[in-house]
């Protein structure tokens, strides 16, 4: 994110030796995840690991714009929420099958980034995030006023369906597997996105935006291109929670929970393929637990966010990358 | 008997979002006061009361509930204020085949088109609210009305019952102003209000919307005018909140008034001991589910939930909270409701004594019947 | 009776005003937040809770000291100020190095705890506060009753905008400031304590804040949420005034003050957003803002 | 010889760990102009840093003017009378060419008043009121020295005052420098652009390594020009 | 030393700016500059600091706008274009203040650059070793630039002067058909720079070359053709010899001892 640092490095900056098997080490860790994953729902309580995995999706959709791209969105509620009451809508209301009514939410989410999108990335910096954020304000007014999200009660008893008209998805375990593999479907997405031509080109432009545009690339372009990416992928994770939840109400749209995908982001590590996974994890939880202790919830998002930008600014898996154990096994580190 | 070795009440609501002075902690307390007077024991287990903060979030309250419900042995959960929260946990609750009593949530849907066999909606709603200020007030001379209404639909609802009963009564809308959700300033709304000399000013609103534009009213000296307004969700609390000063003369409803009586002033001191506060209806709305709850089960002999459902439908309601409460069969309590009229500063002697009760709604007209209630059975 | 877009000439007066009024409080804020990101180049998030802590702190001298407003609008600015500088001092001013996105993001949890505490403290719904007797009543100006109070905010605000306008764009420390946000070390070898200036930037900025709160205490209820609700729209005023732009921040605050207003009249229900539609025309047509420099 | 005005005593100086000067010894009179040789990265820009303060991390003596550096709070330190002119020159883009030109506080009497400024550098007058890095190289440069000379600075660090300059700038800077050494003005010039420091030092001090590794007067450049062929590779 | 002649006899035109002009705000940086680039010839623009040189190559390449005049590349006129359309169209350039993407690798560097001519540009479903196809093309540029060494390095590792190397070698990667080059010499070593001037003579045999340099012999020893720039303002034009006599451009760039 900081181009500063770029002039700081300096040439020989303490290289660790590469652990001869770093690769296979590195899917080992992710193989390891994936299979935690699939046995969760045995030793952990499903909807609890169903809300985590949607949260990561959303966080990971938002760490393509901000990480690969260098953009803080402060606006991305309203792909998440958006999608979410689109698919709710199309699955109750249109009767649509579970996949459609998640493309519904995709291709709206999509719809509404390419319009902000439009707009804010005429400025960059922290002009863009306060952008993002006022529209995104507008469209929480919007689904305010909207008759079809029905304002504060939202869209209640979303049925789940049945996948492609067969699979009901009504029972956990069902529905477990179906958000792990869409999930897991939507970082596979994420993580070719970033590791291909396409990334490498937002890559260049993060790093200097004027030689990106001499070389002929059409700098805006593209940054809209990840931008609209981001927001539908934000989407899938809404529509996601959404049908996990069987509603989708005004608080998915509201701009603390854009507040929240930067926290999960930044407490797991920026431009980390797993960091957001972690983050999502922490403040999930965090929620989850706060709720029945009597510490109000809010002061200790609120002290999270000071401490992670005061001391931990690489997050939890930046940090991990950054370590001499995580050189050795081959991370590197854009921050 | 009991299932599990105990009966586990669950008090869900926001306690520290917008809605945290609605009910909020002091609702958990009810709640225990009413275990506390029940004996602490049904049909020989104990009884527990857990309590959690949704934080005003639609999925932070299921996944609550249902964590309650799967691991936690919760038997029913209750409060659940905000209509989001009221509505989605009562939806899972139906699945879960567990019983919810909802006192805190405004909404008839509830035991309207979304109702459910377990679910219950005690202390108030948009229509006993809307009857009992439109109806009520009408009565009292307040015949031509103007409305502020928040642009939502919990707003257009309130709105809308209020005026169908302005109108029945023989009182007159002459217009009304939508304004967005969470506006501070409400000077220019008042003004259309005062220019268009209607008797009644109707804030069809909630929370910090009401007060805030309560509190300007007063400020641009419109009931000094001589225009009555009329909040219809305002609580004892909110009235607390904004002082007397700002609140007199203010008309609106709620289903309980700690002053009522000897019975209600000996429940509202020992709140008030637990707490530092009055209850309002919220709160005792809450103790009189729970208390409700409990002689349920033991009417049943057992906490199933059928069996408890069925009992909770038959059971006359009689306490500190409802005289002549009865439950229909979509789990509409239904009590008497008051009309009030916050006094002057003066006036008022003991500290939290703000109202005059000015009129008393009977429970059937307060609240839907069965039949007007959109809820069909099979549902 | 003259009519004007259909309604009395005299109502649009009086709406025109009522915009002024609800402006002022926009102009006073997106001021403070202009100062602090002009000079520092930090999006003070925390800045509706330092607004919502002028009103609170007044309200708390009053009730535990019976301090008077008079006393109260000097003192808890300079409260909040403090507290602010001994935020810059010992968190903040770590990050100036870093991504101004961090400063954002810190300031965030910043407000998430302030605001947090209070509401657990105090409750969502908050307490009144009595406008100073001198100031009650209403004065008839013919085409409205005006609150004397409310008159007396369009003029406190008016003048508290110009004079720190004066102060940091007709003294050398609006260009020092400017300065030492670039390159610190350097504007410290021409002899200047650079830390000190940003501390005390910051202080002012929300000193600022804290003057809006106290001066909005006897209107609006005093809540811990009375910052959240208006900030994001302050957010919207500086940038389509142009963020960093003092002048702009201050005159869109009223333009958009008054553009709200007249909507209540004609649109309601767009009344909150014709500030978001309005900054997307803007930055559309503009995207520096109006008073913004080309960056 | 009298007390030299400027003097360093065995100075280290680290950035972070990294340990760049080893123990340099330099001392200046009040109105001579030295010029610091070395090749890249021998610690140059360093020295004058360190001088300034901006590296805390140091030991050793150093006095301008009777004050103690060492203990000279950073922003304290110009107002014993040093001036400093910045490699990267330090234009400030946020600020007008004048903003630039008035924001070192004035430290002492005897500053150069703007009209002489910018008679001196056209150039700059012209272009007053544009933003301050909106100049090209050439002018920032001038604006960067012209900033000093208003502020009444008894010494100048210059670091690198010619690069990427064209000849004819070159030239005029050489004439300015030669101007303000009449004024009594010390002057202390780190440069690469041998030829140019030749024509205007007094005095040399070759770097290398952390060190000053020799020293000798404009008389003996001659008879030095084998050694720093050497070393310089001039 | 070669004073290479220009060609008198008609070489192509590729590039042809005709009364060129910039303003900002109210101050003329660039004024009625003519400008031809031709086919196979190195063309220098010298001028003063401050003259306006780096604000052609803005306006050429349309960076910048320009307030006054036309530019026509390839027959085609640009005036309205976007300056990455331009660059697809074949005028790449390369920038004053080293320009090249600090924490990629040369190689990766070098892809970049590669990527687009070779339309592996937008694809998001591809893999990055799909962009392997590009290495020989890349290596045989590093070699030829001697980074070999450096292949695998981060650009922000490199010197200041292999920087400036990296980016000539990113910008004749796209294979441009005219190449403006903003001072490529500056702060390089002396080898460095003889082999860069090489470099330039070799690419400039088959394209056309635009470049600032303030480093006048290499201007003498490569240049076909200079422009010199004052005020904003062409005063002389002409092979370096004849330049390098008029006294205006003696007096306003090199100074008198020149
Ligand atoms: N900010 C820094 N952090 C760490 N090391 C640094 C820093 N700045 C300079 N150095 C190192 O300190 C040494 C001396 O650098 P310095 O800038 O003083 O050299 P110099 O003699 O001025 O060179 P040049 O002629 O290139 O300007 C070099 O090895 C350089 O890499
Ligand atoms: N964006 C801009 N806004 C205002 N003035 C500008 C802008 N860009 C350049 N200038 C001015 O235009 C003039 C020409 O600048 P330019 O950078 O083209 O000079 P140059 O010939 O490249 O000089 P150098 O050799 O020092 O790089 C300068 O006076 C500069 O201040
Ligand atoms: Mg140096
Ligand atoms: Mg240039």
């Amino acid at each position: 994110m900081s181009h500063g640092a770029a002039h700081s490095a300096g040439p020989d900056e303490g290289v660790v030796a590469l652990h001869p098997k770093a690769p296979t080490i590195r899917l080992v860790i992710i193989g390891l995840l994936i299979l935690g994953l699939i046995f969760a729902p045995w030793f952990a309580y499903p909807v609890f690991v169903m809300k985590l995995m949607c949260f990561a999706l959303f966080a990971s959709a938002f760490n393509l714009l901000l990480g690969y791209t260098g953009l803080l969105s402060f606006g991305h509620a309203a792909f998440f929420g958006g999608a979410a009451y689109f698919t709710a809508h199309s699955a109750k209301v249109w009767g649509f099958t579970p996949e459609l009514a998640l493309l519904t939410g995709m291709a709206g989410a999509a719809l509404i980034g390419l319009v902000i999108g439009m707009i804010a990335l005429r400025r960059t910096g922290i002009y863009f995030t306060m952008i993002t954020l006022a529209l995104s304000q507008m469209f929480f007014f919007f689904c305010l006023q909207s008759p079809f999200t029905h304002g504060e009660d939202g869209i209640q008893s979303v049925p789940r369906g049945h996948l492609f008209g067969v699979i009901d998805l009504a029972p956990t375990m069902n529905m477990y597997y179906f958000v792990f593999a869409v999930v897991m479907l939507g970082l596979l997405v994420i993580w070719r996105f970033v590791n291909s031509p396409f990334g490498m080109i937002l890559k260049s432009i993060r790093e200097n935006e004027n030689r990106a545009i001499s070389l002929g690339y059409s700098v805006i372009s593209y940054k809209l291109g990840a931008f609209v990416m981001s927001a539908a992928l934000a989407g899938l994770a809404g529509g996601l929670k959404s049908l996990v939840f069987q509603s989708a109400t005004l608080t998915d749209v509201s701009w603390q929970m854009s507040g929240e995908v930067v926290l999960m982001t930044l407490l797991g590590g920026i431009a980390t393929l797993t960091g957001p996974f972690f983050g999502a994890g922490i403040v999930v939880t965090l929620q989850n637990y706060l709720a029945t202790s009597s510490f109000p919830v809010t002061i200790l998002t609120g002290l999270v966010f000071m401490v992670c930008v005061l001391i931990f600014r690489r997050g939890l898996i930046g940090e991990f990358y950054a370590s001499k154990l995580g050189q050795k096994l081959g991370y590197r580190t854009e921050t | 008997e009991a299932s599990n070795g105990s009966v586990k009440i669950g008090i869900l609501n926001d306690q520290s979002g917008v809605y945290a002075d609605f009910g909020g902690k002091f609702s958990y307390e009810a709640a225990r006061m009413a275990a506390e007077d029940f004996g602490g024991k049904v049909l020989g287990v104990p009884v527990e009361v857990v309590t959690a903060d949704h934080q005003n979030k639609a999925d932070i309250a299921s996944s609550i509930a249902r964590k309650w419900y799967d691991t936690e042995g919760v038997d029913a959960i209750m409060e659940l204020t905000s209509s989001s929260v009221g509505l989605a946990v009562q939806a899972l609750s139906k699945e879960a085949k567990k019983i919810t009593i909802n006192t805190g949530a405004a909404t008839t849907e509830l035991t309207g088109a979304q109702c459910s066999p377990y679910g219950f909606h005690w202390a108030y709603d948009t229509h006993a609210l809307a009857t009992g200020v439109g109806g009520a007030l009408v009565q009292e001379g307040g015949d031509s009305w103007y409305f502020l209404t928040a642009d939502y639909a919990f707003g257009y609802s309130l709105e809308e019952q209020t005026s169908k009963f302005v109108n029945e009564n023989g009182g007159k809308v002459l217009g009304s102003v939508r304004h967005p959700l969470a506006t501070t300033d409400y000077s220019s709304f008042l003004l259309q209000a005062q220019a268009s000399g209607a008797k009644v000013v109707g804030m069809a609103n909630a929370g910090m919307d009401t007060q805030n534009a309560i509190k300007q009213a007063a400020e641009f000296g419109i009931t000094a005018a001589g225009q009555k307004i009329a909040a219809l969700l305002f609580t004892l609390a909110e009235v607390n909140g904004i002082g007397l000063e700002a609140a007199q003369g203010l008309n609106l409803v709620e289903s309980f008034y700690w002053n009522r009586d000897d019975e209600s002033r000996e429940f509202g001191k020992r709140f008030f001991e637990r707490t530092g506060a009055m209850p309002n209806m919220i709160h005792a709305g809450t103790y009189s589910a729970v208390l409700s709850y409990l002689k349920a089960i033991e009417a049943a002999g057992t906490d199933e939930t059928e069996a408890v459902a069925k009992k909770l439908h038959e059971l006359p309601v009689s306490d500190v909270f409802a005289r002549n409460g009865k439950v229909l069969p979509n789990g509409r309590m239904i009590t008497d409701v008051y009309l009030m009229e916050v006094k002057k500063p003066g006036e008022s002697d003991t500290p939290w004594d703000y109202y005059t009760v000015k009129a008393t709604i009977p429970g059937e007209t307060a609240f839907l019947s069965m039949e007007a209630s959109g809820c069909t059975p099979a549902n | 009776m003259t009519m004007i877009f259909g309604i009395p000439i005299q109502a649009f007066m009086g709406q025109l005003l009522l915009g002024l009024i609800n402006g002022s409080f926009y102009a006073l804020l997106s001021l403070g937040l202009a100062v602090i990101f002009g000079l520092l180049r930090v999006i003070n998030f925390a800045h509706g809770a330092q607004y919502m802590l002028g009103a609170f702190a007044a309200l708390l001298l009053l009730q535990s000291g019976g301090v008077s407003y008079w006393v109260a609008l000097a003192l808890s600015p300079l409260i909040v100020g403090i507290v602010a500088a001994f935020v810059e001092r010992t968190m903040l001013a770590r990050l100036y190095k870093l991504d101004h996105l961090y400063g954002l993001l810190f300031t965030f949890g910043l407000a998430l705890v302030i605001e947090g505490t209070f509401r657990y403290f105090f409750g969502a719904s908050g307490k009144p506060y009595p406008a100073p007797a001198a100031l009650t009543g209403v004065v008839n100006l013919g085409f409205m009753v005006l609150p004397i109070y409310r008159g007396w905010v369009v003029v406190a605000s008016l003048v508290i905008c110009l004079a720190v306008w004066a102060l940091i764009e007709k003294t050398r420390l609006g260009a020092t400031l400017r300065a030492a946000t670039e390159n610190p070390v350097l504007v410290q070898n021409f002899g200047i304590n650079v830390p000190l200036l940003l501390t005390l930037t910051y202080a002012l900025g929300a000193g600022l804040a804290a003057v809006a709160g106290v001066l909005a205490a006897p209107v609006y209820q005093v809540s811990p949420l009375m910052g959240t609700q208006i900030i994001i729209v302050v957010f919207a005023v500086v940038v389509v005034g142009g963020m960093g732009s003092i002048m702009g921040a201050i005159v869109t605050g009223y333009l958009l003050g008054i553009a709200e207003g007249l909507t209540k009249v004609f649109y309601p229900e767009a009344s909150n957003i014709v500030i978001f539609v309005i900054m997307a025309i803007v930055l559309i047509l503009r995207p520096a803002g109006l008073f913004g420099k080309d960056v | 010889m009298s007390k030299p005005l400027l003097e360093l005593k065995n100075v280290e100086a680290w950035y972070g760990e990294s340990h760049v000067l080893h123990g340099v010894n330099m001392h200046v009179s009040e109105g001579e102009m030295i010029c610091i040789l070395g090749r890249n990265g021998m610690g140059k820009t360093t020295t004058l840093r360190t001088i300034m303060g901006n590296l805390r991390k140091r030991t050793g003596e150093i006095t301008f003017a009777g004050h103690d550096l060492m203990t000279t709070p950073l922003h304290r330190v110009a107002h014993t009378g040093l001036g400093f002119v910045p490699e990267e020159r330090g234009i400030f883009a946020t600020l007008s060419v004048e903003e630039n030109l008035m924001l070192p506080p004035v430290v002492a009497e005897g500053g150069m008043p703007l009209r002489e400024i910018y008679d001196l550098f056209p150039n700059l007058e012209e272009r007053r009121n544009s933003p301050g890095t909106k100049l090209s190289g050439g002018e920032q440069q001038m604006l960067a020295m012209a900033r000093i000379l208003r502020t009444g600075a008894r010494c100048i660090l210059l670091d690198e005052p010619t690069e990427g300059l064209a000849p004819v700038i070159i030239q005029r800077i050489g004439e300015v420098l030669v101007a303000l050494k009449k004024r009594g003005m010390t002057v202390v010039l780190v440069e690469q652009n041998f030829r140019f420091a030749a024509q205007v030092a007094d005095r040399f001090y070759l770097m290398d390594h952390g060190q000053m590794t020799a020293e000798f007067p404009v008389s003996e450049l001659a008879a030095q020009m084998g050694m720093l062929n050497r070393e310089l590779g001039v | 030393m070669t004073y290479a002649t220009p060609q008198a006899d008609g070489t192509r035109v590729v590039l042809s700016a005709r009364g060129l002009g910039k303003d900002f705000a109210g101050f003329t940086a660039v004024n009625n500059v003519n400008i031809d680039l031709h086919h196979a010839q190195i063309h220098a623009l010298i001028g003063p600091n401050g003259a306006g040189k780096t604000t052609v190559f803005n306006l050429l390449t349309k960076f910048l706008q320009p307030t006054r005049g036309e530019i026509t590349l390839l027959g085609q006129d640009i005036t309205n274009m976007k300056p990455d359309r331009v660059a697809r169209m074949g005028m790449v350039r390369s920038f004053q203040i080293s320009a090249v993407f600090p924490h990629l690798t040369v190689l990766e560097n070098l892809r970049v650059a590669l990527q687009r001519p070779n339309g592996l540009a937008t694809q998001f479903w591809k893999s990055l070793s799909s962009l392997q196809t590009l290495d020989p093309r890349a290596d045989e540029l590093i070699a030829e630039l001697g980074l070999s060494p450096w292949r695998d390095r981060r650009a922000a590792d490199l010197s200041y002067g292999r920087k400036r190397v990296l980016e000539i070698a990113t910008t004749l990667a796209l294979d441009p058909k005219v190449l403006l080059l903003d001072e490529p010499m500056a702060g390089m070593g002396r080898e460095d720079v003889a082999m860069v001037a090489d470099i330039i003579r070799n690419v400039a045999k088959t394209r056309a070359v635009l470049m600032v340099e303030h480093n006048l012999s290499v201007v003498a020893d490569i240049c076909h053709h200079v422009t010199v720039l004052q005020r904003g303002e062409i005063i002389a034009e002409g092979d370096y010899a004849t330049v390098s006599q008029d006294a205006r451009v003696r007096t306003a760039y090199m100074g008198v001892e020149a």
